[in-house]
């Protein structure tokens, strides 16, 4: 924590709310503001079911960035790290919301789960009709038996690509939780960190790592994982995450995957490339079919260095809907036929 | 003391400003078991408190309602969930009441700890703020007035601190650390001291 | 440099192979490598006009990264910051070759220049038509009247999907090479470095910064820049980049552009939407409309933290090249309709 | 020293093996003014000569044909382009010769100039490798026999290289630096001193 934290902001505490205005412009007339601290899509089509999405700031492009076609309808965006008042999701839940209810998805952590329910709350004593699932993938948070316990990260992107065109497609909320259900049942990641981010408003880091240490099952605030080690080689540590990440669904011979290697912020394309290759050995070993790969910057936890792995499970129905088309400023991704 | 509508209001600016004094230390503590940014939402919570109460509404109740929603809707995080709910939940304990009774307080302690309980899915011993609320709520009860209540609950929710200490956390973003959370106190735990503290020093005024 | 530089890779030597190797896998069957350090499209069409992109590695996801729909048809890697050799260069390109000729697209850097020069008159000796179009965006290089002496950095993205989409359509070497020179004409950019990266081989730091200073104008190697200066806040610094980059073409009332916001490594989103606000404050302020914006990690230096803007002057047919569809391991985006 | 095609391709690994030992000065002057991946390149470039000679080409002018190919395939960068051409241009001053003579020597070094002149568009004063090549040349012609000859042209580059010090970039990844080049010596020139050294030093025997 020596270093004063360098970074290109001005006040720090009007960071997300600057932030959230380079967004929308960033959009180029996708999206819009509220008064309040969230982001919706310019057109929403009625009698659309409704996606928000939303949690705490700093994971950029996660969640905000992900507003557009075929993804979030909504996010209701936190300060750092922190989740969103109930306030701020009941107003964006109400500006996207088309008479068809709305499902809310995010990641689960005790305040995101205590805002969104308060929110949900709020509108319910409207009669505006809410479900809720939360992204539980992140295997080194808790064992399976206490699936309720564990965190959500990088899978959220999975998540709202998949459910983000089920709601575009489907009729009714009932159907849309469904996928939503099923897509996370079959979701699992895991992360390393290899040195640490920081919040602006304080200027320190979130965990202090040593010179030749990482976190393996490090969470995406800085939350403790599962083993802290000597940094070894990209193979090695590959292997470790992919053991506990297979073990846990368990994945099968046979079975079909969305994979996603997702960047924690500093690490470079190039060592996620290199595990890339890794991955693709082991599942290739497991005869474990990749659908379709993503190997980017989209959920991060600040300039954090690390990355995660995950892998979605998929049937006909879920690949039909990762195939569409995604658009939103911080994940494109064309039609695959 | 007597605590009416208005000196409820005055009450709350001053726990704002003892909040606003330690959000450093809440910061560092969080650092230390969580993510870093309980100071920084306990600050942007209790400076809504403090613009809100430039006029406060009627009514202790009102007063303690309109804390809670600004809280509510300025933290974010657990903390404004939780913290919000002490405030928005307790009020009720105050309604149609001139002053704060020492068992208004308690009524409002414990409605407070049943809100935070509710909302947050946990029990004691989890290693939250409910681990200073629940004792405090237990301490201030039979309490002949108010001075005495209010510096029983302080003192009980400063040694709830202390005991979450040695508690592992089974909540927030501290349940990932497991037993490494043991030897630090709750953030959320501490901030309940001061805010009770406050109290205390408030009405011994 | 007294700390380690800690990268989750395998053999540092190795990196660039494994990379590529993981790139590939990436693509989901979309491209394929040779046995030189080259990637190529899986497929590319008889008779068309084929574009060549490459240079050094470490600037993941370029440009290896762009192989794609619209984009490049194969890229020559060399090893981190070095260009690649005339072998892989002439390789490559044969490999990309349909009849119709090659236009060869890439950084103007000194050892790019004669590693792919070489790798020209190989092709030339066998009767293969070649094209050289350099990207010179770096306004802080040289000056305007020395253009062929300026370096070229994130420019390059915005320069391969025009050009790769014109390269898609258009029949002949000539158009092509035209529309390469007239996007080139109209693009300028400029970066600012805040922290420094490092070269896995060496470990090293490519350069020293003290912790209160940023360089503006760094190059994508670390190459020094115009002004070491106190960090400020990011309006200052954006005010300061944008009056070079604005003055130098110049952009005018009434020019649309191209933006682009680019992450040279371990910068987060946050920071670059921050500065993506105060850009389009200063062109609209300008009269200058943004046609589109992209804001993410595209060419990177290694972990150097800090970001570039860069700006194309656009004419409808620059437009309508840029609004095609484009998909690739590195940057995918829908069709603008 | 009589330095037949045999010899030659002995003289070309021991110049190997000096590049070699100093790749990390090569990497840290190139850290100083450009990006630092000299002695990288370098070592891909010369372990690659090393491989290629251990079955030498027939003819001196083919192996050193073979040795500017090794480097120019397998270095990279700059050097890769302008080390290359030196051996792979430099070559043809040894075509149907038996031996290597100091006529041979310094038109081998004038070849190779001509070709990194062309190459490299820059002229000597750029702070390249030309700097020391070029006075290398110039020092060498001449020379009555070999060992003179090159020993002549190592004691040129070396000063070649003292004189990049002052030198301003107008070339390569040192370019912007402008004149806070000054002070360094270039890599690419220190390079080819190595390389010179290391031939009078094998023909010295
Ligand atoms: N489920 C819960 N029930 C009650 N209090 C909780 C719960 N989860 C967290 N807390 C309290 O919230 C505090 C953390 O607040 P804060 O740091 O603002 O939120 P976050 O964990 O979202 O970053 C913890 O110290 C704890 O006292
Ligand atoms: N245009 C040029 N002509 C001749 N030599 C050059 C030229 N540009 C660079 N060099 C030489 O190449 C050296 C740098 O080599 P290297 O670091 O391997 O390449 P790069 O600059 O591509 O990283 C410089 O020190 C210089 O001697
Ligand atoms: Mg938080
Ligand atoms: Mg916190
Ligand atoms: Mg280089
Ligand atoms: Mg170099």
């Amino acid at each position: 924590m020596a270093k004063p934290i360098k970074k290109i902001l001005n006040d720090p505490r009007r960071a997300v709310d600057e932030m959230l205005d380079g967004l929308v412009l960033a959009s180029d007339g996708r999206t819009k503001r509220l008064a309040v601290d969230a982001i919706v899509k310019s057109e929403i089509p009625d009698g659309k079911v409704a996606l928000l999405i939303g949690g705490g700031s700093g994971h950029e492009p996660l969640f905000h960035g992900f507003i557009g076609e075929n993804m979030g309808d909504g996010a209701a965006c936190g300060q750092f790290f922190a989740a969103p008042s109930p306030h701020i999701v009941y107003e964006a839940a109400k500006a996207v919301h088309r008479g068809k209810g709305i499902l809310f998805l995010y990641g689960n952590y005790a305040g995101d789960n205590m805002n969104f329910d308060i929110g949900a709350e709020m509108l319910a004593d409207e009669g505006v009709e809410v479900r809720t699932v939360r992204v539980t993938d992140d295997v080194a948070a808790a064992p399976p038996e206490r699936m309720h316990d564990r965190r959500g990260i990088a899978g959220d992107l999975l998540m709202i690509r998949v459910v983000g065109a089920a709601a575009a497609h489907l009729d009714r909320l009932d159907e849309v939780e469904r996928v939503a259900k099923k897509a996370m049942a079959g979701l699992r990641s895991m992360g390393v960190a290899v040195l640490a981010g920081s919040i602006p408003e304080t200027g320190k880091l979130t965990f202090d790592l040593a010179d030749d240490e990482i976190e393996i099952g490090m969470g995406a605030h800085g939350e403790a994982g599962i083993s802290r080690q000597k940094l070894g080689t990209a193979d090695e540590i590959t292997d470790q995450m992919m053991e506990k990440i297979l073990a846990d669904l368990p994945f099968q011979a046979g079975d079909e995957v969305a994979l996603l290697i997702n960047n924690l912020g500093a690490t470079t394309m190039m060592e996620m490339l290199v595990v890339n290759r890794r991955v693709r050995q082991i599942l290739a070993e497991r005869g474990i079919t990749v659908h379709r790969s993503d190997v980017g910057t989209w959920v991060t936890s600040q300039e954090m260095a690390g990355l995660s792995i995950s892998l979605m499970r998929l049937d006909g129905e879920l690949k039909r809907y990762l195939d569409m088309p995604s658009r939103s400023v911080g994940y494109s991704s064309l039609e695959v036929k | 003391m007597r605590v009416d509508d208005e000196r409820a209001a005055e009450m709350l600016l001053a726990v704002a400003r003892a909040v606003l004094d330690r959000v450093d230390d809440l910061t560092d503590a969080d650092l230390a078991i969580g993510d870093g940014d309980h100071g920084i939402g306990m600050r942007r919570g209790f400076e809504a408190v403090e613009l809100v109460l430039e006029n406060p509404p009627s009514g202790i109740d009102g007063v303690f309602k309109a804390a809670g929603m600004a809280i509510m809707s300025n933290t974010g995080g657990a903390a404004g969930a939780v913290f919000g709910s002490v405030f928005t939940s307790g009020a009720a304990a105050f309604a149609a009441q001139e002053e704060i009774t020492p068992e208004g307080f308690v009524e409002f302690l414990t409605a407070a700890q049943g809100a935070v309980q509710r909302r947050g899915g946990v029990a004691e011993g989890a290693k939250t703020m409910l681990d200073a609320l629940a004792p405090a709520a237990r301490a201030a009860a039979g309490a002949s007035d108010l001075k005495t209540a209010t510096a029983a609950a302080a003192e009980a929710a400063l040694q709830g601190v202390e005991a979450t200490k040695a508690m592992i956390a089974t909540t927030g973003k501290a349940r990932s650390l497991g037993e490494r959370s043991v030897g630090h106190p709750d953030p959320g735990a501490i901030s309940m001291s001061i805010i009770l503290g406050a109290m205390r020093d408030y009405v011994a005024g």
